[in-house]
């Protein structure tokens, strides 16, 4: 930190001036000039007092741009600001953003330097570029459209630049719940959460700033029960602080006013900090449920729309204020004043007396409110009242105004200025209202909207509100806080009184004011009175869009981009409103009010998303046995959240070659593969069987206990929608299997079918996919392999025949042991508690590794089963096949009288015999594999669009077939079988012939072999 | 994110705590079997999708995993009530009334 | 709780350890769990067989005397008994279960979920980076339980202490949930 | 109709832009039209406008309840593809975008068609065998779609994150170069100057609230906020509020309504060349001419008419989009909406007539009628000036909810194993 000397924070810094510790400095650049600011600063403000006004260039004439305002609604001086490469922010409000020491900004949109912009030949062209020029042209030659105009257009458009790298920054969230949540830290929001807080409920107050205050950072001259506004804020807010029931946020927006008063918060922790800890987030996502909301919001002071209104060194009336009251900084040395509104004359006071001369008060109106005019005078400032400012000069800088009496058309007189300062009135903040649904009424009389009929439990209070004057503001902030403590259960509830004395007291400051174009500005006119300075939308663009026929307030909108920039249209929309009432012969009411949407500013997206990045974007589940396939060199695929081993490559071998292995491995001898992911559901009670009768098409009722069957499962359309092995453990008890990607939904399919359709059946489900890892030991050894470790099971054929289940023992710990298979081998399925299923697998694959078995993956389970025909729900079927498409019939059983599923099965269109049916395909070249998802068709000399008969759902190479082999469905495939259909690639077309289902051990001898 | 109160849990919930699951009070037939196909269009397709109060069925599947129903209005997204599967429809003119005078 | 010989219980976050100065992150012990369903008829038999009244209003938590078991509401037919399985193992309560002859269904989810401690001042504001419930004490007071949600998974939370929850969720969500809970916990302002 | 040139600005340019007419005419409502369009969005604006232009019939009112292009039209994320499996959907949406290609020049109307490439991730095996059988199929439909291997997709969209160490890896992506964008305000006001042109009135801040039915049960007309309008034929376009209108001719409709929500970023300069969509992680994004990064949002779960949704809605696309491109997360959300879209039980549209003689319904777009704009409107149009369907559009009945012949794209991209 250098050295405190006060000078080097800038030479527009007053004396005596503002709120900042002038030992207090915090370096900085801007586009690579070294600056030094006061902490507390916002990089607006530090740029001023070192007399910068040239802060940026605007979005489409690219014309020189200085701050307008101190707060939120920023449209020009926006700027890239970073910590360093990795930490680059664009399209930062040079005006919130607030300087840390070593912090870098850099202008926008301009090239090669903000001074000198070449995009500025636009300004030059800007009668050629009115809105919605682009409608109109670029259309010829078609093509250049996107080879020429549009690249040219995009890269003109645009403001900053996206960062490029990935960002290091942490991002947290949190939910919370309160029983009143206040906006805005004004007087207005620190009184009324103060009464709320008081009376014991808990309250949660945000606000934008760094510090509580609101207008009390322009407002000076006010007395809060006895002590000056602003440190009464301060101090209040520490109050709150220390309250347990209490959640004070600074920095913290509320940017969107959901359903249910649902709100959500960014708080911006680190980007005002030199040197963040590491453990802290740059940002905390507040999303809050309050029982009631108090809307503070103030109002936003709207400018003054008149020719060339946009030089820098143009601003709003209160942000001058701000600079000078808060930051100690004059915005110029000679400050014009255009108002429309009361508020200006406070601004031009304050800077007065400060030592600023106030050349001239121009004011649109036949005289501002009483008191005004002779305070004015006793300043020594003239004021020039029923004028207007016709014309700026300057280039980089205002340099002079020119003004005239309204009505006249003279050229008027010059002015010189080195900033001028302008109020058209204030907009009350009503955004979240809006975005609460709340309906807005019309103040005729002041020019303005307010909130009316509310749709949410919530209060407006104070500038937001429309309530005038400081004692109104405070008494009706109060008993806002009184009531939504007691709506909320308060009972105790103390009086508080706040008592307040301003200077300005009983000067109107809050009301009347001007919407739409000034004088010079009408519609006569062709200078270009900036109506939305970011997008550069003018006066005359917006009448040009009415002429075009745009009636609606949409229309004008989307035709011109008013307020569609970055401040989302805060200073520019009621005038863009006016203007094109104005030219519609209409009221502003009738002609309505543009949408407000969240956010209210911009939110990062790190902010919304939190902490759900890297690891935490989804959850990676593995199976218990997933450090076993690990350690031995599984590659892993992704099925659904659940990484399964896909195969076991040994050294030097491919995919292909480690499946080929495993495949004849299982084969020849054994081998063991998990099946932990796949679905499991304890349907237990007395009417267990009949439960299952009615979700299954099968029949489980005369399944004996001990006995297992493949079940499959319907929607009510008829189509397939999971299969699985369903277990019966006992007369009241099954353990039912589904698919991996299917458990979830077929339990809630089922509970729905339980709880609504069938509430009368004594039977209950439970999950139990996590309760039991699963071994699939599979292959002719498979037995052998696990008969040691098994007691109390007799494990014979006779006793124990496919199809079967046991429970008992295996290496000490309870087994459900399945006798089943999906290789077609014989095989088991040896669920055990997955805690102990490490445990149980080293055992067994210490035996079975000795005896020749191998582990073996998902792509290995996926050529063993097609070899068999058995089909996997989701890749050999989608959501469009019937069981009878799918070869299944023999599962649907012929004697319930009812199944869900029954009636959609039997529709016309279920049960064409042309629906595409799963057949076998093998290749007329038994070395070329199909491409799964490829496409069959009877004529490969047909013209495109050709006629497809189905496609091939699985399709490997199988070594123990020693050919490539394939599933499909083909449009009347089963009385097709022999046929030769065609499979027409890119590069050839491969024939094919139509076979069963089956290519390996088709009488099913292996099973029990 | 809305509020939903459940009727089992006897609290109000955010919404991610739930499941929607369609229109309410559609009884699936008795006849299953024998439904026509314009009878199964009906039961299984055609929605109410009414701009206003809609009963609807919801699952608390992340706290007590009951289905229930509820009278919702689809412009404000504000429930009338939350009531437990079986039960019969509410009368919707008393719940709107009762709205009117507590709100 | 004893292993069968030579079979070595391998808990999912089996040496995990997570901690910041004002919340602490700990894996439960192994336990048994149950997941007991039943109709209203079958409550006092059920609760005679566990030594332990089933709560039976929603959000409730109820320990025995000793500490060492304990049944969570989460549903209007639906509990979690959780019990440290130092008298005995799953088969054995199951049996007792049984022996009631009353209508219910009793199944063994021991192995399906796990639990982390969320302990110390912190511990509310820590789940209130991914749970959406109000965890005030108000709200959510000593032995308060229910079924929710936790950033993007599901979970049973349980408030034990003042400052103290037990987080159960499945065996696969709980890399997320110890990994979301250690993010959340260097956020404790 | 002055022709909108080049010239034209220029001359104008020199003027003050005083010599532009009207777009589009406001007209005083007649009181009976050959055809009523219920519903002045893109599909209804076109449909008025091929009705005059290809079928002669011009004695067409459109009829709007609010501002034209305000519903769907101007809320959605502008992607343009053709690319689906089935014959019947590739046929449509192909139809559609070989209109766009043409779309500006027709309309004299700038609808900045980009064809910048749409591009469609995919994360697993089984979301490869997906996209592959809709390449295979698209091929032999003519439909252009090609298939990429990771690096060619980053290559094509350099911000892409195609680690293998993401939680969904990349493991391709289809790629279909014809798709992209389009100004979607134009291509309400360019069909809407376009047909008001040639005599359509178009007649917006008017609800309709009946439809009327002779004796026969025939459509005879609307009842309106300005009266009753009679039309011998009557064409409900209303996307979010069919099922309430075809109610007031007592046709029940196989039809939920959805929110559904979208954001755009602040603008930036060009970093984001394509649009790029992933099913797998619930996520599609572009960047406009503007430079905002336009985003596609779910829909929420429950029914709605509210036009809003939930933030967690917004989260869970943030989530995906900041995971696929690590670094937008210091981009900002500048401005969210919702829009209403009507979903049928196969997420395809219904085209036809209805049991209703002289009433026709084009509806059930879901989340994905914008691209199918001009394809959508060119067949509706001939469905009601012939009472019958073209070949396209032909199967997209009401009928199939009946027999089960449903148009079902989404259960065919089917689910993990």
């Amino acid at each position: 930190m250098s050295a405190p000397h006060r000078m080097t924070s800038g030479a527009n810094r007053v004396a005596g001036a503002g709120r900042l510790t002038p030992a207090r400095t915090a370096r900085f650049t801007f586009d690579g000039k070294q600056l030094t600011a006061l902490e507390g600063d916002t990089l607006a403000s530090a740029l001023l007092a070192n007399g910068i006004h040239l802060m940026g260039r605007s979005f489409k004439y690219h014309r020189p741009r200085g701050v307008l305002s101190a707060g939120a609604e920023e449209p020009n001086a926006l700027m890239g600001v970073s910590r360093d490469a990795a930490r680059y922010q664009p399209n930062v409000r040079a005006s919130v953003q607030e300087v840390f020491d070593g912090m870098r900004a850099n202008s926008q949109n301009r090239w090669p330097s903000l001074a000198f912009d070449v995009g500025a030949v636009n300004d030059a062209l800007s009668p050629f570029l009115a809105a919605g020029f682009y409608y109109k042209t670029f259309m010829w030659p078609r093509a250049a459209w996107e080879r020429l105009y549009e690249p040219n257009i995009r890269a003109a458009a645009g403001l900053g630049v996206a960062p490029t790298e990935p960002d290091p920054d942490r991002y947290a969230s949190r939910y919370a719940h309160c029983d009143v949540l206040v906006v805005g830290g004004g007087v207005a929001g620190l009184s009324a959460a103060l009464a709320a807080a008081e009376s014991g409920v808990s309250v949660i107050l945000c606000d934008e700033q760094a510090e509580m205050g609101g207008a009390l950072h322009h407002e000076v001259g006010i007395s809060i029960n006895g002590e000056d506004g602003f440190e009464w804020a301060q101090k209040t807010a520490r109050r709150l602080a220390f309250m347990d029931n209490v959640e004070v946020l600074t920095r913290t927006t509320a940017f969107g006013y959901y359903a249910q008063n649902f709100v959500g918060l960014t708080e911006r922790v680190t980007d005002h900090l030199a040197s963040p800890r590491s453990d802290q987030p740059r940002e905390r996502l507040w999303q809050v449920r309050a029982r009631r909301v108090i809307l503070a919001t103030g109002a936003i002071e709207r400018h003054m729309v008149f020719p060339d209104n946009d030089r820098p060194g143009i601003m709003l009336a209160s942000a001058a204020r701000t600079f000078l009251n808060h930051y100690g900084v004059a915005v110029g040395s000679k400050v014009g004043v255009y108002a429309a509104c009361d508020s200006a004359y406070e601004a031009a006071f304050d800077l007065k007396r400060a030592g600023i001369e106030i050349p001239v008060i121009v004011d649109t109106r036949d005289g501002p409110g009483e008191g005004l005019l002779s305070a004015a005078a006793d300043l020594g400032i003239e004021v020039l009242t029923r004028h207007g400012v016709i014309a700026t000069g300057g280039r980089l800088r205002v340099s002079s105004i020119r003004v005239r009496p309204i009505g006249s058309s003279d050229g008027g007189r010059k002015i010189a200025v080195d900033a001028l300062i302008m109020s058209a009135g204030w907009t009350p903040a009503i955004h979240l209202f809006s975005q609460s649904r709340g309906k807005v009424t019309w103040d005729a009389e002041n020019s303005r909207f307010l909130p009316g009929a509310y749709a949410q439990d919530c209060l407006s209070i104070g500038a937001c509100n429309g309530t005038a004057g400081l004692q109104e503001i405070v008494e009706e902030a109060l008993a806002s806080g009184e009531l939504m403590a007691r709506a909320t259960g308060a009972e105790d509830v103390p009086k508080l009184s706040v008592a307040v004395e301003s200077r300005a007291e009983g000067r109107s400051q809050w009301t009347s004011g001007m919407a739409g174009a000034g004088e010079g500005a009408g519609a006569d006119s062709a200078a270009k009175a900036f109506v939305d300075f970011q997008n550069d939308v003018t006066a005359k663009d917006i009448r040009l869009a009415v002429r075009e026929g745009m009636h609606s307030i949409e229309h004008v909108k989307r035709f011109t981009t008013n307020g569609m920039a970055t401040d989302q249209g805060k200073t520019s929309n009621m005038h863009g409103l006016a203007i094109a009432a104005e030219t519609l012969g209409k009221s502003i009411p009738e002609v309505g009010l543009t949408t407000f949407r969240a956010p209210y500013t911009p939110v990062t997206f790190g902010a919304i998303v939190g902490h759900s990045r890297g690891a935490l974007f989804d959850p990676v589940r593995k199976t218990a046995l997933h450090e076993c396939w690990e350690t031995n060199g599984a590659i892993f695929e992704d099925v659904g959240q659940w990484k399964r081993a896909w195969y076991f490559p040994r050294v030097g071998e491919d995919m292909h070659q480690a499946v080929a292995r495993e495949c004849r491995t299982v084969r020849e001898t054994a081998g063991l593969f998990d099946a932990s992911t796949l679905g499991k559901i304890e349907v237990v009670g007395p009417d267990a069987a009949k439960f299952l009768d009615l979700m299954y098409t099968n029949a489980w009722s005369s399944l004996a206990p001990g006995r297992s069957k493949y079940g499959v499962m319907l929607r009510e359309d008829g189509y397939i929608y999971d299969d699985g092995v369903v277990g019966r453990l006992a007369e009241d008890r099954f353990h039912v299997t589904t698919t991996t990607g299917g458990a979830p939904r077929v339990l809630h399919h089922m509970e729905d079918y339980l709880q609504t359709e069938f509430p009368d059946l004594d039977v209950w489900l439970t999950s139990i996919t996590e309760q039991w890892a699963v071994i699939a030991v599979q292959g002719p050894k498979a037995r052998e392999i696990i008969a040691p470790f098994v007691e109390g099971i007799d494990m014979s054929d006779e006793a124990m025949p496919h199809m079967s289940v046991r429970e008992g023992v295996i290496c000490g710990v309870p087994t459900r042991l399945f006798r089943m298979s999906f290789t077609g081998e014989r095989g088991f399925e040896v669920n055990v508690p997955a805690d102990y299923a490490r445990s149980v697998f080293e055992a067994l694959w210490e035996r079975a590794e000795a005896m020749g078995a191998c582990l073996y993956g998902t792509e290995t389970m996926h050529v063993l089963r097609a070899e068999k025909g058995y089909i996997i729900v989701g890749q050999d079927t989608d959501g469009t096949v019937t069981p009878h498409d799918a070869g299944l019939s023999w599962a649907i059983s012929k004697k319930k009288p009812d199944f869900v599923g029954i009636a959609g099965l039997r529709r016309s269109d279920l049960v064409r015999t042309d629906r595409k049916q799963l057949v076998g395909l093998t290749t007329k070249d038994p070395r070329i594999v199909l491409d799964e998802g490829a496409q069959i068709v009877a004529d490969p000399n047909e013209k495109i669009p050709m006629t497809m008969l189905g496609h091939v759902t699985s399709s490997y190479w199988s070594d123990n077939c020693g050919r490539s082999i394939a599933l499909a469905v083909v449009a009347g495939g089963r009385e097709r079988i022999g046929q030769t259909l065609y499979v027409p690639m890119p590069d050839r077309t491969i024939e094919v012939e139509v076979t069963s289902t089956v290519f390996f051990d088709k009488e099913g001898g292996r099973l029990n072999g | 994110m809305l509020l939903i109160h459940c009727p089992y849990c006897a609290e109000e919930r955010p919404e991610i705590e739930f499941r929607h699951a369609g229109e309410a009070h559609i009884a699936r037939p008795d006849a299953m079997a024998d439904l026509s196909e314009e009878a199964f269009q009906g039961y299984f397709f055609i929605r109410d999708n009414r701009k206003g109060e809609v009963f609807e069925r919801w699952r608390h599947i992340h706290g007590c995993g009951r289905f229930f129903n509820a009278v919702r209005n689809t412009i404000t997204d504000k429930f009338l009530a939350t009531y437990e599967a079986g039960k019969p429809k509410p009368d919707l003119d008393a719940l709107k009334a009762q709205k009117g005078t507590s709100a | 709780m004893d292993s069968p010989v030579g079979m070595e219980r391998i808990h999912p976050l089996q040496n995990r350890r997570g901690a910041s100065a004002h919340v602490g992150l700990t894996p439960a012990p192994p336990a048994i769990r149950i997941a007991l369903r039943a109709g209203g008829d079958a409550l006092s038999a059920l609760s005679m067989a566990i030594g332990l009244d089933l709560p039976r209003a929603p959000k409730t938590a109820v320990v025995n005397g000793d500490g060492d078991r304990s049944v969570l509401w989460l549903g209007p037919d639906e509990w979690l008994l959780i019990d440290d399985g130092e008298n005995g193992e799953a088969a054995d309560l199951l049996a007792r279960l049984a022996e009631t002859g009353v209508l219910h269904s009793a199944v063994d989810v021991s192995h399906r979920n796990t639990a982390i401690m969320v302990t110390g001042e912190a511990a509310a504001s820590v789940l209130a980076a991914g749970c959406p419930q109000d965890l005030s004490l108000k709200a959510f007071p000593v032995n308060a339980c229910s079924r929710t949600v936790l950033g993007k998974i599901e979970v049973v939370i349980w408030r034990m202490a003042d400052d103290m929850f037990r987080v159960e969720c499945w065996r696969s969500f709980s890399d997320y949930a110890f990994a979301f809970l250690s993010e959340a916990a260097k956020d404790v302002r | 109709m002055r022709k909108y040139s080049v010239f034209a600005i220029a001359r104008e340019a020199m003027r003050g832009h005083n010599g532009w007419e009207k777009q589009w005419s406001s007209p005083e409502p007649r009181s009976s039209y050959d055809v009523v369009i219920v519903g002045a969005g893109g599909h209804g604006l076109g449909t008025a406008y091929y009705l005059a232009r290809e079928h002669g019939i011009r004695n067409v009112a459109v009829i709007e309840k609010g501002w034209l292009g305000g519903g769907n039209t101007g809320r959605n994320t502008t992607i343009i593809r053709s690319n689906y499996l089935y014959d019947e959907s590739a046929g449509l949406y192909n139809h559609a975008l070989n209109l766009w290609q043409d779309l500006s020049q027709e309309l004299n109307y700038n609808v900045m068609y980009s064809a910048r490439g749409v591009m469609m991730l995919q994360h697993n095996v089984h979301d490869v065998q997906s996209a592959k059988r809709h390449v295979h199929s698209n091929r032999l439909n003519g439909v252009d779609n090609e298939w990429l291997e990771p690096e060619e997709a980053k290559a094509f969209c350099p911000p892409l994150n195609i680690s293998q160490s993401a939680r969904y890896p990349v493991m391709g992506a289809a790629l279909q170069r014809r798709g992209g964008v389009a100004r979607h305000d134009a291509v309400a006001w360019g069909y809407a100057r376009a047909a008001s042109d040639m005599g359509v009135h178009i007649i917006q801040n008017c609800e309709v609230t009946g439809i009327r039915r002779g004796p026969n049960g025939e459509v005879k007309g609307v009842d309106t906020a300005r009266g009753f309008i009679g039309a011998k034929k009557v064409g409900v376009v209303a996307a979010g509020h069919t099922s309430v209108l075809m109610d007031m001719a007592g046709v029940h409709m196989p039809l939920e309504s959805f929110p559904l929500q979208a954001l755009v970023s602040e603008p930036v300069k060009p970093i984001f060349p394509c649009v790029v969509m992933s099913n797998t992680v619930h996520a599609y994004i572009s960047q406009s001419d503007k430079g905002e990064l336009v985003i596609g949002a779910g829909t929420d779960q429950y029914t709605s008419y509210s036009q809003t949704g939930g933030l967690h809605i917004i989260q869970h696309t943030l989530d995906a989009i900041c995971e696929m491109f690590p670094i937008f997360t210091r981009m900002k959300m500048l401005r969210s909406w919702g829009g209403i879209v009507d979903v049928t039980p196969d997420r395809s549209p219904i085209l036809a007539k209805t049991p209703v003689k002289g009433l026709y319904v084009n509806c059930g777009w879901g989340t994905g009628g914008f691209k199918a704009t001009p394809g959508s409107a060119h067949v509706f149009a001939h469905t009601i000036a012939n009472d019958a369907p073209h070949k396209i559009n032909e199967n997209f009945t009401l009928e199939r909810f009946r027999t089960g012949r449903l148009i079902d794209e989404a259960a065919a991209a089917a689910v993990a194993h």
